[in-house]
């Protein structure tokens, strides 16, 4: 079974007919189908990393390095008058994003543990550094995409990216197909070997497997779908900010993803739903809700030992 | 804030949202003010003058709204350009606006024009001075009260020039605002014959300015021209004074090094010269009042940022005055804002075509802990608003 | 560069290099000693440099004002160790980051509140107000000598302090052998509390006497939290000896690439970083 | 007895620093025989049998293996090559199940590791190779049981049963005993009687009953030195033997 936590199933089944129907009930107020479009974006990304530190055990502190270049390529490589092909540049944009993840991964899977949280810190850092100083990518103020890309194949339009109802649906499509995607790599032979890194990467050279290969197949894999998030993101705005790639930006993603359940994947939308949700629920009742976020944190590390999915779990273990 | 107020907001907000297809008769609606600022993060200081500045003026002139009420909407930007449109469109769709007061950032700026730009509502920049918002990406429904990065630092190349500064080095953090204002002062500067004999870009928010200075002593030049604000100024400005650059080698800034910074630098900010849209010690009558009604509202003395959210107020309470209260047409009322000439404690404005305001710059000097006026050396100067089409 | 260029930005440099120390010495202590990965170590940074402003207001004292600041400090970390920090040592560095980035919060907040966010500034003690002159144009001031003087004292008595005290040699047992020390009839506890209250100390201490020569804003500690880091990998987790080394070398890449590479400068010691991880992966003196 | 020789080193030394861990040692390694490896501790047993998986490069030294000198080699190309080992602490996937276990060790040799979309539970041959492995180390009962649940000594077969399952040429135990008791010994003996007519087993073991009624070769180790190599019988009668292990207190055979 590809969902094979029953929690999981759960979730799936409540969540996407849930989201597939919610734009119907808000037609007249496109903020919050804006707004969970915004949210199911981040979900993707804060997937993508569950999947890195919680699956393969590799904790980058760098992720949103790869959410700023997907925007980021998207503005050095497409034209700046003309309207591409969406699917294309999807393919675009994960290929070079895998590319320089290849690179980068080369790097720095050598190290691990904390040292590799700080390098992968680094290099976003110095990416960070170099779109915020840079004067052809608008520095600072970030870039303006002033035409959408259009997503036909074949001549057939599926989406109109200029509404935002559309997008929604792209999004939530995404979103669907990383969850499925990331279950299926899960569920392979590939994931086999994943997981057998994870628990005992000396074990598993002694059988035979270059573990070095494999976690680089992991970095870039996870990587590509980072940039993929950081395109549909500064798609949905068409507006590209090196504050992207800010290391606070994978601050909250790992947040997100710890909240969520580390390694459980769809805790990774769950960690998100509820971070973004509580973040929107505090900012309207008062000045202070940093002061309340906090705390809510600190109280959920204490209380939920592997996260909300895992709370989940537990509940329903103990139900049955 | 006023939780319950807030609260109270929110559901009329939710409640609207829903009725909005059974739409009450405009001129009973409040007008709806959204406010986004930072409160929270490296800009709140700034954000929280701004608010203050705004709430203040339309109090003040409610008597113009014609029996409106004002409802505010106060986001919090954090100073994050990324959530910039997403906030943006929050106000926009989901509290149908009619303002947007915002913001300070201008790389939140740009991700505010990315998504209110030709929209149904109007956006008033209190702070934010990228040249863009009012050049190439100017447009009818963006207004700016407060200044184009241009405007604070192209009078001091004029200002250097005339006391006998030929040879300057100017340094700013590595952003749009700071490039543009050097930028600016190296226009009118070089034109007159001077010299930038080095720029030096700091990385943004980077404060360890040590190394710099001392490259700066090095160099000794004639003077020397920044671009900081906050509490990269204060650190500067401090900095300055302890490697004993202060008193051999003039220090001259865009206004912003000695706004709001003032006690915080102490007795090492004296003698700085500056220029800049305003000045606390300005004698007029309606800038007496601000700052004594000011200082009895919010407890603290007012600086350019509540300044600039005043006149965001202002605008607002003369357009909506001149409409005699009925703003429900959007081009009669930019038109009205266009027309108007405000009294601000600055001294008067109007706004360019781009929008911009057409305003006095003042050269000013620390002193005693107060930016004193010591001249005006560009009266109604208006921003040459390169590339916009208005 | 002039050679007295070149000497006056050395100096620069290694003051700046011993501020950053004091502060990473807590992050290392406590993540050497605990294994804790504290993260809002840069808030405590942030809380010192406050609670000196408040303190010269109050007092009019500097000398006073880091005395109080610093036993407010110790309380400060032993409650946080007693409160929340405990129930972690069991737990993966991932729950540490998650359970200290809603301490950054927390400490931010209650910063905006307790003082507000206008940019606040402190002045430089009367009696260490002189400068020394280097060259025709730059002076050194006295207070910054003694804060490097401070810096160095610090890294003396802690020096010291792990290789010839009681405390110490539990700190280096606790490091290498939690067993053995428990086994020792020594409260792991306690002293975890004691290390973790130290560490905490350092970082304010640290944001106090750089109080009167840096700005006090909000979001100071984040800024600060980051160099700390790349200090403490750079040196190998755990090493005080190497956050020594590292803070001074990360002080002086920084100083000089900011004059000799301007271009390069934001990015100059995050290439120093990942040069030195790629080919030491654990840090220059990792254990 | 003269079959092949498999495994060889030659002059093959670890130096740690100044301490010679391991000096000059020249072994051969004969297919379908059992060749223990005793010494008292800190002979160096342990860190032939790391360099001999690659775990360890030699300072100097070779390893030829059928023919080929292999010690430039990465560690993962020894298991490729079918040397498998097996560690002295029990070095498992606790939280997989036996069969996972050993699915991962023979997914290596089938292939199909990168293949990112194909359910790994879809390959019926790869199942049944792991399941005649764990089969052949007496733990079919085991199978579907999480690892961590089983017994030590189980835990010890299934270590050995990994190694079967990547279809080794070479099986280095390193002291496989260790920790049980008599009776788990007795299983983990027979089985090892078994599985020498058919692999090349280097044995690292303490206990001496079990070496020397398994050996075919016995090599004894001093100090990082190769002290002898003969049958049980030409090692039991050597006087050096008894000699090097005289002093040593606790392990006086």
């Amino acid at each position: 079974m590809l969902f094979n936590k029953r929690t999981e199933r759960y979730f799936v089944w409540v969540f996407f007919p849930l989201a597939l129907l919610m734009p119907l009930f808000l037609e007249q107020n496109t903020f919050y189908v804006s707004k969970l479009t915004t949210v199911m974006i981040f979900a993707i990304f804060v997937m993508s990393l569950d999947y890195l530190v919680g699956r393969c055990g590799l904790i980058t502190l760098g992720h949103a390095m790869f959410y700023g270049l997907g925007g980021y390529i998207f503005v050095i490589i497409a034209p700046e008058y003309e309207a591409v092909n969406f699917w294309v540049y999807t393919f675009y944009i994960c290929v070079i994003a895998a590319l320089v993840a290849l690179i980068i991964g080369f790097l720095v899977l050598r190290t691990s543990g904390i040292y590799m949280i700080m390098i992968t810190l680094a290099f976003a850092q110095m990416a960070f550094y170099y779109f915020s100083d840079s004067i052809d990518f608008g520095g600072n103020d970030g870039v303006f995409i002033y035409v959408k890309p259009d997503t036909s194949i074949f001549g057939i339009s599926l989406f109109d990216l200029d509404n935002p109802i559309h997008f929604y649906y792209l999004c939530l499509l995404s979103l669907f197909n990383t969850l499925f995607f990331f279950r299926l790599v899960i569920r392979s032979r590939f994931g086999r070997v994943i997981d057998s890194i994870h628990e005992n990467p000396g074990r598993t050279t002694a059988l035979g497997y270059n573990v070095f290969v494999f976690r680089l197949m992991a970095y870039t894999m996870a990587s590509a779908l980072g940039a993929y998030a950081g395109y549909l993101f500064t798609l949905q705005y068409g507006f590209v900010n090196p504050s992207m790639l800010a290391w606070t930006t994978s601050g909250s993603a790992l947040v997100m993803s710890i909240l969520g359940g580390m390694g459980s994947i769809y805790g990774a939308i769950l960690g998100t739903l509820v971070y973004e949700g509580l973040h929107y629920v505090l900012e309207h009742l008062t000045e202070h809700w940093l002061l309340f976020m906090g705390a809510l944190i600190i109280l959920m590390v204490i209380l939920f030992k592997n996260g909300i999915a895992g709370y989940l779990e537990k509940l329903l273990e103990k139900r049955s | 804030m006023d939780t319950k107020k807030l609260l109270h907001t929110l559901l009329a907000g939710a409640v609207a949202g829903t009725l909005c297809s059974q739409a009450l008769a405009a001129n009973e609606d409040p007008i709806k003010v959204g406010v986004m600022l930072p409160f929270s993060g490296i800009y709140a200081a700034l954000g929280d003058a701004g608010r203050n500045g705004l709430k203040m003026a339309l109090k003040e002139h409610a008597q113009a709204l014609h029996g409106r009420q004002i409802e505010f909407i106060e986001m919090d930007t954090e100073a994050r350009p990324e959530r910039a449109p997403e906030i943006a469109s929050s106000l926009l769709d989901q509290h149908h606006a009619n303002f947007i007061i915002g913001p300070v950032h201008s790389g939140v700026a740009m991700g505010m024009i990315k998504v209110l730009k030709d929209k149904d509502t109007v956006m008033i920049i209190p702070n934010a001075g990228a040249a863009a918002a009012t050049g190439p990406l100017c447009a009818p429904n963006i207004f700016r009260t407060s200044f184009s990065s241009w405007q604070p630092s192209y009078p001091m190349g004029k200002v250097a020039l005339d006391n006998a500064y030929k040879r300057v080095v100017t340094m700013s953090w590595n952003y749009g605002m700071g490039r543009e204002s050097l930028d600016a002062f190296r226009e009118s500067f070089t034109a007159g014959g001077g010299e930038i004999v080095k720029e030096i870009l700091v990385p943004f928010p980077k404060t360890e300015f040590q190394s710099y200075l001392s490259e700066i002593g090095s160099i000794n030049p004639d003077a020397v021209f920044v671009f900081f604000a906050g509490g990269g100024a204060v650190k500067f400005v401090k900095d300055y004074d302890a490697l004993g650059l202060k008193g051999k080698i003039p220090l001259l800034g865009s206004g912003f090094l000695t706004e709001g910074t003032l006690e915080a630098q102490g007795p090492s900010a004296e003698g700085v010269r500056t220029t800049l849209h305003y000045a606390d010690g300005l004698d007029n009558e309606v800038n007496n009042k601000f700052r004594q009604d000011y200082e009895q509202m919010f407890g603290k003395p007012a600086d350019i940022y509540a300044v600039q959210g005043y006149d965001a107020g202002l605008l607002i309470a003369n357009a909506v005055d001149q409409l005699g209260g009925d703003i429900s047409d959007q081009a009669a009322l930019i038109k009205a804002m266009e027309g108007a000439h405000l009294f601000s404690p600055r001294g008067e404005i109007t706004f360019s075509r781009a929008h911009n305001p057409v305003q006095n710059i003042y050269l000013r000097q620390v002193e005693n802990g107060q930016n004193k006026v010591i001249d005006v050396p560009a009266a109604a100067l208006e921003d040459p608003a390169r590339g916009c089409k208005l | 560069m002039t050679t007295s260029l070149f000497f006056v930005q050395l100096i620069n440099g290694l003051q700046y290099g011993l501020l950053l120390f004091l502060i990473a010495s807590g992050l290392t202590l406590v993540f050497g000693v605990m294994g804790i990965l504290n993260l809002a170590h840069g808030s405590m940074y942030m809380v010192g440099a406050y609670l000196a402003w408040y303190f010269v207001q109050q007092t009019g004292s500097f000398t006073l004002s880091a005395i109080i600041s610093a036993v407010i400090a110790l309380a400060i970390g032993i409650v946080v160790e007693r409160l929340l920090i405990q129930r972690l040592y069991r737990r993966n560095h991932l729950d540490q980051v998650l359970l200290t980035i809603g301490m950054i919060f927390v400490f931010n907040a209650l910063q905006s509140i307790l003082w507000g966010d206008d940019p606040l500034g402190v002045q430089v003690p009367e009696a260490m107000s002189a400068a020394i002159p280097l060259t025709d144009v730059v002076e050194y001031p006295v207070y910054r000598i003694f804060v490097a003087l401070v810096c160095v004292a610090i890294a003396a008595v802690m020096y010291f302090m792990i290789n010839r005290t009681r405390l110490g040699m539990l700190i280096r047992a606790g490091e290498s052998n939690r067993e053995m020390v428990e086994c020792l009839g020594i409260d792991i506890s306690r002293l975890y509390t004691i290390v973790f209250a130290i560490g905490v100390m350092l970082a304010t201490v640290a944001g106090v006497i750089a109080a009167p020569m840096s700005s006090i804003v909000p979001g100071m500690g984040e800024h600060v939290l980051i160099a700390c880091f790349v200090v403490v990998v750079i040196g190998g987790m755990g090493s005080i000896k190497g956050a020594f080394i590292g803070a001074l070398l990360v002080g002086l890449v920084d100083t000089f690439a900011s004059v000799l590479m301007p271009q390069l400068s934001s990015m100059m010691i995050y290439i120093l970083m990942a040069f030195i991880l790629l080919i030491k992966p654990q840090g220059l003196f990792s254990s | 007895m003269n079959n092949a020789v498999i495994l060889e080193t030659e002059g093959l030394c670890k130096h740690w620093g100044g301490l010679k861990a391991l000096d000059d040692i020249s072994l051969k390694f004969h297919d379908r025989e059992l060749h223990g490896i005793v010494g008292p501790n800190g002979a160096g047993k342990s860190t032939l049998l790391n360099l001999l998986c690659g775990h360890y490069k030699p300072t100097s030294g070779k390893i030829v293996h059928k023919g080929e000198a292999i010690d430039a080699i990465k560690p993962y190309a020894f298991a490729r090559r079918g040397i498998g080992r097996s560690f002295q602490k029990t070095n498992i996937y606790p939280s997989a199940t036996c069969l996972e276990n050993c699915c991962v060790a023979v997914q290596r040799r089938m292939g199909g590791s990168f293949n990112f979309l194909r359910s790994r539970y879809r390959q019926q041959v790869l199942e049944e190779i792991a399941t005649e492995a764990l089969e052949k180390a007496g733990l079919g009962q085991r199978r579907d049981q999480v690892a961590s649940r089983i017994s030590y000594g189980e835990q010890r077969q299934l270590e050995i049963a990994m190694v079967l399952a990547t279809s080794p040429c070479v099986l280095l135990l390193d002291e496989p005993m260790a920790g049980m008791g008599h009776e788990e010994s007795q299983l983990i003996i027979e089985l090892l009687k078994t599985l020498k007519r058919e692999y090349c087993i280097v044995l690292v073991e303490h206990d001496m009953d079990a070496v020397f009624e398994l050996s075919d070769k016995l090599t004894v180790m001093v100090d990082g030195q190769h002290l002898t190599t003969g049958t049980v019988d030409q090692v039991r009668d050597d006087p050096r033997v008894r000699d090097a292990y005289l002093g040593q207190g606790d392990e006086v055979y």
